[in-house]
């Protein structure tokens, strides 16, 4: 006869403004088996912990439920509560009465009804629940930082810095992503690549990191604390142990038009390249796609130049494998390109940009060195006209959300605009400017007020070319409407940020989830904001939302910092919710026929063969066993196990089969 | 939640646009060839929608601004939250005619409906000459595009006589049906 | 092949020549246009601005007698009627919709019909013959005018692109021409408004003749019959506000091919437009 | 709905993965998305874990109608969960059709972490279908059979 003690929270009155609480525990207590059950305004809080606690205590219960929020928010802060009282905490489950009834209902009968069914369910469940212990793992102190931006770049010097191991893999032949095409950041207007290019080679310096450029993640396996990742190091083609960066190869290579993609397809690169100079690690990788010798073979004009022979043409992409106990993911994002506005001229016109397009226009380390100079004839622009939220909060166009940095770097760009061409009009067209953060809003001012920048509330319906002139169709909301047409020698537009391609199938690689715009997801919203739903594995930067330079070095840090306190532990205490099989005594000794359906069915390959063997050691029969340091509680087996001899601890055949009846019987 | 807006829930049941989607871009009075004709163009005309008050609504069935709009369906191409404004404009000219708000640019605009139509009543089939006489009759333009009607006639653009659909009864029951029918009007 | 055909009431009148030239490269490129029997106007704009059922109701019964006469798909050369009825198709997948207006009409209709316009019916069935068969290359420097009927609304047409779209681009280019690169493409011509307030047409025509002569074209191709009607025989009010009178002359996709084809300028109907056509 | 259904409340259990579907639930509340009350959730590490008797089971117990729903392919927590279980379900969905089971009363469906919305769809249109079905009565036939197998948890 178990002793089942309830506890419904109201949650505030997120829970008992649409279930009557305090009925969920009177009804509850007639049920046979539950000795206790109270309700609560806030059964997570201090007080509330302590009346779970006490209750254990005084009436013996050897079993919890708590009827609150969803168990994915508290389960291990009730699971622990009991634990301080002596109770198992396997021994405590959780009813979730907010998120599954709560808020997804009105109030009434059938609400609280429900609540009540939810809470009996878990009540059957926990009187069979058995008391478990955690399993000990260890921990493989080294952690894999995927992509080379400013994200990765944080996180893997916070991490180093630490003394622990860390291993940066980026796809580019350089680090310093996005960061590094910047000209200047606001709000302080300082340099990008001055605060930036001091932080890259402290990466290539550091004696806690090493360093794959050219390198992508190929898969991976395993779990927390025990990860294998399979690394592809892509051909550079170029031995970097011989080469010097002397930089004599490129400057001969015949391939000389390539759109270069760190000056956003403004400038051009050759095959053989240095995406830019102050690249990490300054020495080139050879473009098969372009170069003249993979295309059509011949040439090897660099490899005559290559005072060292680094030039290596047969080289291969090279798979390494590295264990790794936890994992940072800094992919980062990328914007959408002028050819994705059929208004705006499906991309067209050459003097219509992109945000970024427009940075490295204004870069003294971009093609015009710095000069805002037309693509199409090198002229300086005269009137400028920003157009913000291109595409941004345009559920037309599969973009409802808001990209956050866009109002921000549309007025630096009028700003940088006006300081370098004194006599040029620039328009910005806004539906509103979103400057939360420290010194935003004060730097727009400075735009509107200082610099004179000219601000129209209103979308640009489109833009066309004529006479040389791209002339620019809005309107002035705040005007009543009023139709503004302005005759612009360059328009910007502030593309959405969107998800880096691949965004999607890497996330498959690594068993996390994305969101329908392949931003990957954080565990919680508010409260797990870099971990993902795979423990182990952390998020920072834009690869779970666009965001601005200082947003994304906090959470790199913040990411940083969980992977250290994960390492500060010998072992890793994991949930024993995993499989077993059924043992029983001789002459059967289990359930288990040895079909080892189960070992196929395995994703870990957790199952392994045991020889039960009498006394003479002669082999009576063979049947499966589950390795408990690789199972990780899936409970395929389970389903596919004819004779049910494998179960799983805390989803057991005969825990499941109770809450499905106790749903169904009444 | 209910939208207990008469005039916005209204226009929701009838052309299942939701006012509350407008967020006053002004893509659409950016793009719009008559907005400068216009009382107020459409992104403002819009917002008066959202106010949901009889004062602004009686406002918009007395604009010029609902005939002015051509269906030329730019706004609703280029619209980020896909509002289709022409169907709401197709809707308040409606509930301007039931409720004789006319504004009087919209009235030669609304007598050439009316002859266009019952140019069809009758034939099944556009009767241009007749379309032209009716519309001069009821606007009283007399004199409008007489030069244009010979020469059409030379080119051999204008069929002196109608032609005629064999089933007329059934386009009558069609107009009989609809428009000439009190009920079937929006309230 | 056979090929249902809804001509539409402005193609037996005030622009017939479209209807000539329809008729004539179809036979030139073998394709047999069957007429829909007892077709009915399809209410253009005068019937969606007034009422809506009965701007649902007319299109419908023209759907219902093409069906009913085994159609299975019409051509619509007319933008306007191609409109209206591909929007009707699509607002009577609503079943009560369709529920109220089959009782208007009294008739059966199924909706499965494949409506397409002049530059489909190309596409589809006769890129390759055109090419095979031009005669007297179309070789001119033209501006395409798509309007707004053919190509919006894109969710419903789902017909080139909605902003610069090309097919009747490619279809010049196609026949030796040379089309322009323009800004008033899909900018409306006003032709709702050609009786009822000319002003204003003449305003908004002017507009797009404007720019096509500025980039210099030799003429405007247009597979509207309204657009063409506006262009053509409202030149006079619109010359009145441009700086310049303007004597481009405004033909039909079909009667550009036509001529490609080397079909007689009288049988393609070009002596009936008010601006002469020499080209 | 109509109305001469609309007393018929029907019961209806849905069989969830905890990573995409039970998260995906969670976000439909956050985002305080409505949907029926008929639908109740029972959470499992995966729909790998799924084991087809309990839905006989529920059946068997009354169930009018029953939810299976996980991760959608290649998202699956565990690699493969979701994969074994819909070639269990294809095959499954045989044995139901064999035993005369009406298989319209089982709705098999992907829904991952961030489809909140989709959840809420999902549910009330489940409700509704069933509701048009009625009641499930001939669950005494999979309950004698279940006897026979003499199985239970």
């Amino acid at each position: 006869m178990s002793k089942i003690g309830v506890f419904i929270c109201h949650c505030g009155e997120n829970i008992s403004a649409t279930v009557d609480c305090e009925r969920v525990a009177q009804e509850i207590r007639k049920v046979e088996g539950v000795e206790y059950a109270i309700d609560y305004k806030y059964m997570c809080s201090d007080p509330g912990q302590t009346l779970i606690k006490d209750a254990i205590r005084e009436h013996h219960l050897d079993g919890v439920v708590v009827g609150s929020c969803s168990p994915r928010m508290h389960e291990p802060t009730f699971r622990k509560a009991c634990a301080e009282a002596g109770l198992n905490p396997f021994l405590c489950e959780m009813a979730n009465l907010r998120e599954h009834c709560s808020w997804v209902h009105e109030k009434g009968e059938a609400t609280t009804e429900k609540a009540f069914d939810l809470v009996k369910m878990l009540v059957e469940k926990v009187k069979r629940n058995k008391p478990l212990d955690s399993i000990k793992v260890p921990i493989t102190k080294k952690a894999l930082v995927i992509g080379g931006g400013i994200a990765g770049i944080q996180a893997s010097l916070d991490i180093a810095n630490t003394g622990h191991q860390v291993i940066l893999i980026e796809k580019d032949p350089s680090i310093g992503g996005h960061m590094s095409q910047l000209s200047e950041t606001f709000p302080t207007l300082d340099c990008s690549q001055c605060i930036l290019t001091p932080r890259m080679v402290e990466v290539a310096q550091h004696p806690n990191i090493t360093l794959y450029t050219y390198a992508e993640l190929d898969s991976l396996e395993g779990f927390i604390g025990n990860f294998t990742a399979k690394i592809r190091l892509k051909a550079k083609s170029v031995d970097h142990k011989k080469c010097t960066g002397c930089g004599a190869c490129f400057q001969k290579c015949p391939q000389k038009r390539i759109p270069s993609e760190f000056n956003a397809g403004l400038g051009n690169r050759t095959a053989i390249y240095v995406p830019f100079p102050q690249a990490v690690p300054n020495k080139p990788v050879i473009d098969r796609e372009h170069c003249n010798y993979y295309k059509r073979g011949k040439c090897k004009i660099c490899e005559a130049t290559c005072p060292t022979g680094a030039i290596e043409w047969d080289k291969e992409d090279e798979i390494i494998t590295e264990q790794v106990g936890a994992i940072v993911v800094t992919t980062g994002f990328n914007v959408k390109g002028a050819d994705f506005f059929p208004e705006y001229g499906y991309g067209k016109y050459k003097d219509v940009l992109t945000g970024l397009q427009f940075e490295r226009l204004a870069s003294a380390s971009g093609p015009t060195l710095g000069e805002i100079r037309r693509p199409s004839d090198g002229t300086i622009p005269k009137k400028i006209v920003f157009i913000a939220c291109a595409g941004s909060r345009d559920p037309a166009k599969g973009i409802p959300y808001c990209s956050k940095i866009c109002c921000m770097y549309t007025a630096k760009h009028a700003m940088l605009y006006q300081h370098k061409v004194h006599d040029g009009e620039s328009t910005v067209f806004y539906m509103d400017i979103r400057a939360g953060g420290k010194n935003y809003e004060e730097f727009v001012r400075r735009a509107i007020e200082e610099d004179h920048v000219n601000y129209v509330r209103g979308r640009v319906a489109r833009v066309y070319e004529k006479d040389g002139k791209l002339i620019v169709k809005g309107v002035d909301t705040l005007l009543s409407g009023q139709q503004v047409e302005i005759e612009a020698d360059m328009v910007v537009l502030a593309t959405a940020g969107v998800s880096n391609c691949g965004a999607e199938q890497l996330a498959q690689k690594m068993h996390i989830s994305y969101d329908p715009y392949h931003f990957f997801a954080e565990a919680h919203p508010k409260l797990k904001p870099v971990e993902t739903n795979t423990a182990g594995i952390f998020l920072a930067g834009a690869c779970q939302a666009p965001k601005d330079i200082p947003e994304t070095v906090g959470m790199a840090s913040g990411a940083a910092v969980k992977v250290a306190g994960l390492f500060s532990n010998n072992e890793l205490v994991r949930e024993p919710l995993i499989a077993v099989v059924n043992r029983c005594a001789p002459p059967q000794f289990s359930t288990c026929v040895g079909c080892f359906m189960c070992q196929t069915a395995c994703p870990y390959n957790a199952i392994e063969r045991e020889e039960i063997k009498g006394r003479d050691g002669k082999v009576i029969k063979t049947v499966a066993k589950v390795n408990p340091g690789l199972c990780q509680g899936c409970g395929t087996c389970v389903a596919f196990c004819r004779s049910k001899s494998i179960d799983i601890q805390g989803y057991s055949n005969e825990q499941m089969f109770a809450e499905v009846m106790s749903l169904l019987n009444h | 939640m209910e939208n207990n807006n008469k005039i916005s829930g209204d226009l929701l049941l009838h052309t299942s646009v939701d006012v509350a989607r407008c967020y006053q871009c002004g893509k659409c009075t950016a793009g719009c060839v008559l907005a400068s004709e216009m009382n107020f163009p459409p992104s403002y005309l819009m917002r008066l929608l959202q106010t949901g008050t009889e004062e602004n609504y009686e406002r918009i069935l007395r604009s010029n601004t609902i005939w002015l709009c051509l269906n030329c369906e730019n706004c609703l191409g280029r619209c980020p939250m896909e509002i289709d404004i022409p169907k709401v404009m197709d809707y308040l000219r409606e509930q301007s005619l039931n409720s004789n708000k006319l504004h009087p640019d919209a009235k030669p605009i609304v007598s050439f409906h009316k002859s266009f139509l019952d140019s069809i009543k009758y034939t099944g089939r556009l009767y241009e000459v007749g379309l032209i006489a009716g519309f001069k009759a009821r606007s009283f333009r007399l004199t409008q595009d007489l030069k244009l009607a010979p020469k059409m006639y030379l080119n051999g653009k204008l069929n002196l006589m109608p032609e005629m659909i064999k089933d007329r009864k059934g386009i009558g029951e069609i107009f009989a049906k609809t428009i000439d029918n009190p009920k079937t009007k929006h309230k | 092949m056979k090929i249902g055909f809804y001509p539409g009431c402005s193609l037996k009148g005030s622009s017939r020549e479209y209807n000539e030239s329809v008729v004539a490269i179809a036979k030139a490129l073998d394709i047999e246009l069957v007429e829909i029997k007892d077709w009915n106007c399809c209410g253009a704009t005068a019937a969606h601005s007034m009422n809506e059922e009965l701007s649902l109701s007319l299109p419908a019964r023209i759907l219902a007698l093409a069906e009913a006469q085994g159609l299975k798909e019409v051509v619509v050369p007319c933008a306007a009627c191609y409109n209206r009825l591909m929007v009707t198709q699509h607002e009577l997948k609503d079943d009560n919709k369709r529920g109220r207006v089959t009782d208007i009409i009294k008739m059966s209709y199924s909706g499965d019909l494949k409506i397409i316009n002049v530059l489909q019916m190309l596409e589809t069935y006769a890129m390759d013959k055109i090419q095979a068969k031009v005669t007297k290359p179309f070789a001119h420097k033209v501006a395409c005018y798509y309007g707004c009927l053919l190509i919006r609304p894109h969710k419903i047409l789902q017909f080139d692109r909605v902003e610069d779209p090309q097919s009747m681009d490619t279809m010049i280019k196609l026949i030796g021409g040379n089309p322009i690169d323009w800004a008033f493409k899909t900018e409306c011509c006003g032709a709702g408004f050609s009786v009822s307030r000319t002003d204003l047409v003449a305003k908004l025509s002017g507009n797009i003749l404007q720019d096509a002569a500025d980039r210099s074209a030799e003429a405007i191709i247009v597979a509207c019959p309204m657009c063409q009607s506006n262009l053509d025989m409202r030149r006079g009010a619109i010359n009145e506000t441009l700086s310049k009178p303007s004597d481009i002359p405004v033909l039909f996709i079909t009667q550009a091919i036509g001529l490609a084809l080397g079909v007689s300028p009288k049988e393609l109907g070009l002596e009936r437009h008010f601006v002469t056509v020499k080209l | 709905m109509n109305n001469n259904n609309s007393e018929f409340e029907p019961k209806i259990v849905a069989f969830v993965c905890n990573w995409c579907t039970y998260a995906g639930a969670d976000l439909t509340g956050t985002s305080r998305l409505k949907y029926a009350t008929n639908v109740k959730i029972v959470r499992f590490p995966c729909t790998g874990r799924i084991d087809f008797m309990l839905l006989l089971k529920a059946f068997a117990q009354g169930a009018d109608g029953v939810i299976v729903s996980g991760c959608h392919p290649n998202d699956c927590h565990y690699t493969s969960g979701n994969f074994h279980a819909r070639r269990r379900w294809i095959t499954f969905r045989g044995l139901l059709d064999f035993m005369g089971i009406d298989i319209r009363r089982i709705q098999y469906s992907w829904v991952s972490a961030a489809e909140g919305a989709k959840w809420a769809d999902i549910v009330n249109t489940t409700v509704a279908n069933i509701r048009e079905l009625g009641p499930y009565t001939e669950y005494q036939k999979v309950a004698e059979y279940l006897d026979k197998e003499e199985y239970n948890g």
